[in-house]
């Protein structure tokens, strides 16, 4: 069955297209009550920066409409100790690990990938340029297609495993993005990081969010999700992993048809921690029923 | 950490926003601790609102009907979801979550100090340790939010009550009221679970007693398994995560801000 | 009672805060059957071109998690109809008349305010720049701060009426387009207007709307709503009217603690058509409960 | 039209998938005319998903009792949800919406053609013409999707039924079954509500044969009061909408697309 849910993405093969979304799947220990890291396409590990990033103050989650906020702040214990810590964790697993990247600086995101290289257990990289460059006055990196370029060509000359750069959706025109960071050499694209948002307690009259503002996830953001890979598929000519609300076989086969290679889910493990294996259930079924060979057919369809 | 379709198996209206449930779950049962919690899946299939289930302690543990009791108070969407479900449906769950209660081999006297809704993983830490020496202090708004006082007395464990209205027990703060006791009678030990200023206070009290203890913390989740880092609380030791690093903690432990 | 719901805006007195979103509440003849124009502190208008519009082609709305797509496509009978149905019926109620304009050019939207501007019952203009500027390759007016200047300054140029310019959240940088209105002349700005999505069929795999795209609203949104008045209250000086999402008090009191003077109500309405009346009387009840002289009060305080 | 809170005074399942509900709503029923709908809200209190109301045909007036009676089929998370409510349950809904059938002066022999969950209108329709002389083609997939054929019966509206499967009735397709009884002894009007397929292949024999009449129109809807301009459809005379320029438009003013 497997073979027609296998997808090639960035030279890696997936024997499915489902990823957790960074974040949300920690390095893979929390949820092994519910399934090992196995089950996944790839796993996609929670952001590693090059030194500890103690995080946002709480309360750093919060409810909204079929979604959520969340101002974590990036924490992570830092490259040293997820070698330590993580890696032999997810080493005996036939996965391939890739391992999501955060940094301050063009050199934090250099640094933590040549950390990396020599880990076989490390199958590629994701970078999240969604991270405040604090060289440009903490304007994100991912939100100029300058500095988005700039970080994926530096990332670029410092590996040659597969290099995935993660989108922020709070830009005016995302194409744009997609398109720098495909000239930087990336060899995908994901998408949607969060959209920035907030919300106030009316009560004590005060931002929920210990930061104020956060990153908002889940259903809600579907919509614009995608869209934005809709929109990016016609742009760049390299594969795309589609996420943001993803809870369901429909909602990642919508996805796939927008024309994303493969999806992630984030949010949609924390309403229900089952939902991974239900998609894949759903997607074979979808499959089946359609008399579909192979989810790559479906890849980008809504564009014919 | 099982995840279960629990068939309600009583449902009880125990005043005007508080509801007891039990919950027919062998699996999780089998596992759960005292000071343990669940989640609960608020949305029904075809909704996405309320997205994220909600964390409710468990209250009693039937391990030989494998069966969970909860208790709690309606106060937003989520739990007046909850509190809609009847007896014989089916609610998805998992569980048990957090690291539950652990009582050092010797403890004395302990204090129970409840706030509000803070009761439940107190009983079924009592009713886990039938041998030591427990005295509950619980505090409320009014007669009317203090709950399963019978069962309380059934177990043998005495109590002092505490009303902010002085309609039971003592008229103040249940922290007060704990202090003056302690003067009478010192304690060996102190766990405590409610508002968080009760908490503060308590940690107060035990700092100023120099007493051993635990607090049991509340925090917004999402994931509920320790993967989203999202329920952090401020530590001496940094954040650390209530639901899988807590949602009990050394007394000592926990920094209140301000 | 009504003293301590009133708000200034634009050099408008409003009897309450509460608005209806353009487009969403017809020229008001609609919502008759539940409550009068008079509801309202304002009535604010569904978009009013110099020509007749005829829209997208249908399908054109969608619901998607807690939330809707439409794609109307700026429908409407060009402003003379406007003039000779819309106004005559507007006219005899008490509440003040903003009209919403929207064009592909400069020129529309001058030549729109030119022809209103003697009509007493019109009293002020709202404008939509998230319209498609067909001179600059069809980029919405809002999305460029200094297009976005000059439809404003251009317009303010043809009115003494109040100027509202209500701005697009498709933007990298919503304070930019802000402050560039704000310079432009505008006495008061709008936001948000919808966040862009779509969604596939994933039978016909096709998009599901007409126009592929169209503008995602609803409680949704409500975050990235919240967020972007709270952004735009400490970037400009000019009052705020908040939008996005709102469904109840609680959420009006939101955008009016995060900035906003005035807020309004769009898809929320189409949720539960006695929304609007329901949220009047919970801002009164919230104002008694906490004891609060007037909603202005609010205004702003969780930035305290 | 009113907004209100509805009491389901009956409910009953008619076949897998499809319901029936009588609903307690006399300022409602006091306005409504056959070939009008009403919204139904299907989110409960606390849930904004799914946001918009649903809207279902009346399928029979009770003036007198002050109801409505509706049919429906559960196809998505919207009419699944309806379907959930029990009786006594209240449920808020507003109507009635849409301009309705209106009969000219003079019909002769009128042909009703209903496919699926297109029945409903018409039923009110006939009820309400007991003088007319109506037959009804009612076509769907299979035996079981053909509901209510005793109130058609009780109606004294004699009926012809057409499945897909040859479950029961006709073979084939309901306009087929149209034809060969047209061909045999013609009508002079025709009113038909199902499925776009059948409505563009009703039109099509309503040119051959010139024949006037009527379609009723389903648009996927936002505000269902005629103030978003979201469930347009494409007329002859330009875009029309749905909900309150129809959802009934002359036969021969409907633009079907390819
Ligand atoms: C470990 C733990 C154990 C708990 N045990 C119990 C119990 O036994 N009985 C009981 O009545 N309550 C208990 N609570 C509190 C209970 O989880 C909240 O009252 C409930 O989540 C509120 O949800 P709501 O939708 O009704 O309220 P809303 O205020 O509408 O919820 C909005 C959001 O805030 C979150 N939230 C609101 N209040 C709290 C809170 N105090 N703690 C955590 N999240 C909150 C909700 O989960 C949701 O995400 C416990 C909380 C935690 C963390
Ligand atoms: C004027 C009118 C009268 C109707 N009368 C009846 C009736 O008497 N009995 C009956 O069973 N059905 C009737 N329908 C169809 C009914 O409204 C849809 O089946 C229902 O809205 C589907 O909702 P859902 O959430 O279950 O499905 P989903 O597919 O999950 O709905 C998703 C969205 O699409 C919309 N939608 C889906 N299908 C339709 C459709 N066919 N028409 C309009 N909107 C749709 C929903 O309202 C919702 O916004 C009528 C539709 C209209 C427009
Ligand atoms: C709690 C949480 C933490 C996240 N942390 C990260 C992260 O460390 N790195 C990253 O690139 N994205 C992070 N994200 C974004 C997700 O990977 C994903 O892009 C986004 O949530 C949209 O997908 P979803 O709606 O399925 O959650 C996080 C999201 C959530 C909800
Ligand atoms: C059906 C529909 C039509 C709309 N038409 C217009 C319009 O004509 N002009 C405009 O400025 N905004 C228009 N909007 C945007 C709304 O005014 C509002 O900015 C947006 O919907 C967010 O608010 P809400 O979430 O309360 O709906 C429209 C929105 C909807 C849902
Ligand atoms: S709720 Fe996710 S780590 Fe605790
Ligand atoms: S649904 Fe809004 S105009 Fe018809």
């Amino acid at each position: 069955m497997n073979e027609s849910m296998q997808v090639e993405i960035a030279g890696l093969t997936l024997k499915n297209p489902l990823l957790p979304a960074s974040g949300t799947y920690g390095y893979g220990r929390e949820y092994l009550p519910f399934f090992t890291p196995d089950l996944f396409g790839a796993v996609v590990t929670k952001g590693v920066s090059v030194t500890p990033w103690v995080g946002n103050p709480p309360p750093r989650v919060y409810e909204t409409p079929s979604g959520m906020l969340n101002a974590i702040g990036l924490q992570n214990p830092g490259v040293e100790r997820f070698i330590a810590e993580a890696l032999p964790f997810l080493e005996p697993y036939r996965t391939p690990v890739i391992v999501n990247v955060v940094g301050k600086t063009i050199e934090d995101y250099v640094a933590v990938v040549e950390r990396l290289n020599d880990f076989p257990v490390v199958s590629g990289y994701e970078l999240n340029i969604s991270c405040p460059n604090v060289k440009e006055g903490g304007i994100a990196f991912g939100t100029q297609p300058d500095c988005a370029f700039q970080v994926t060509a530096a990332v670029r000359k410092a590996t040659r495993k597969p290099l995935i750069v993660k989108l922020s959706p709070n830009v005016t025109d995302i194409t744009a993005i997609a398109k720098a960071v495909e000239e930087g050499g990336a060899d995908a694209v994901s998408l949607i990081n969060t959209l920035l948002g907030m919300a106030i307690d009316i009560r004590s009259r005060k931002p929920v969010l210990g930061n104020v503002v956060g990153g908002l996830s889940g259903p809600a953001v579907k919509p614009v999700a995608l869209r934005m890979v809709y929109q990016v598929y016609k742009a760049i000519s390299i594969p795309i992993i589609g996420m943001g609300g993803i809870c369901s076989a429909a909602d990642a086969l919508e996805f796939i048809m927008a024309g994303a290679t493969a999806v992630a889910i984030g949010t949609g493990m924390f309403h229900d921690p089952m939902q991974p294996q239900k998609i894949l259930d759903g997607i074979r079924e979808f499959l089946k029923d359609e008399n579909i060979g192979s989810i790559a057919e479906l890849k980008g369809i809504a564009h014919d | 950490m099982r995840q279960t379709e629990a068939l309600i198996v009583e449902r009880t209206v125990l005043g005007p926003g508080y509801y007891y449930y039990r919950l027919l779950c062998p699996e999780i049962a089998e596992l759960a601790k005292p000071g343990q919690f669940i989640e609960i899946k608020v949305s029904s299939e075809g909704t996405l609102d309320p997205l994220l289930s909600r964390p409710i302690s468990i209250y009693r543990i039937d391990r030989k009907e494998g069966s969970l009791a909860v208790i709690f108070k309606t106060v937003g969407r989520g739990t007046r979801r909850i509190a809609e479900l009847k007896m014989g449906n089916q609610v998805s769950i998992f569980g048990p979550v957090g690291n539950g209660f652990t009582l050092p081999e010797e403890t004395g006297r302990i204090a129970l100090i409840a706030g509000g809704i803070g009761m439940p993983p107190l009983f079924s830490l009592a009713e886990h340790y039938p041998e030591r020496d427990f005295t509950l202090f619980y505090g409320g708004r009014s007669a009317g939010d203090l709950l399963g006082l019978e069962a309380w007395e059934k177990l043998g464990v005495p109590y002092r009550l505490a009303t902010d209205d002085g309609s039971a027990g003592f008229h103040g703060l249940v922290t007060a009221l704990f202090e003056k006791e302690y003067e009478a009678r010192p304690f060996d030990y102190m766990i405590a679970c409610g508002p968080k200023p009760m908490l503060r206070a308590v940690q107060q009290l035990a700092a100023k007693y120099r007493l051993p203890g635990a607090l049991s913390l509340e925090a917004y989740m999402a994931c509920g398994v320790g993967a989203c880092l999202g329920c952090t609380c401020v530590t001496t030791k940094g954040y650390k995560r209530v639901c899988v690093d807590g949602p009990v903690f050394d007394i000592s432990e926990v920094a209140f801000d301000e």
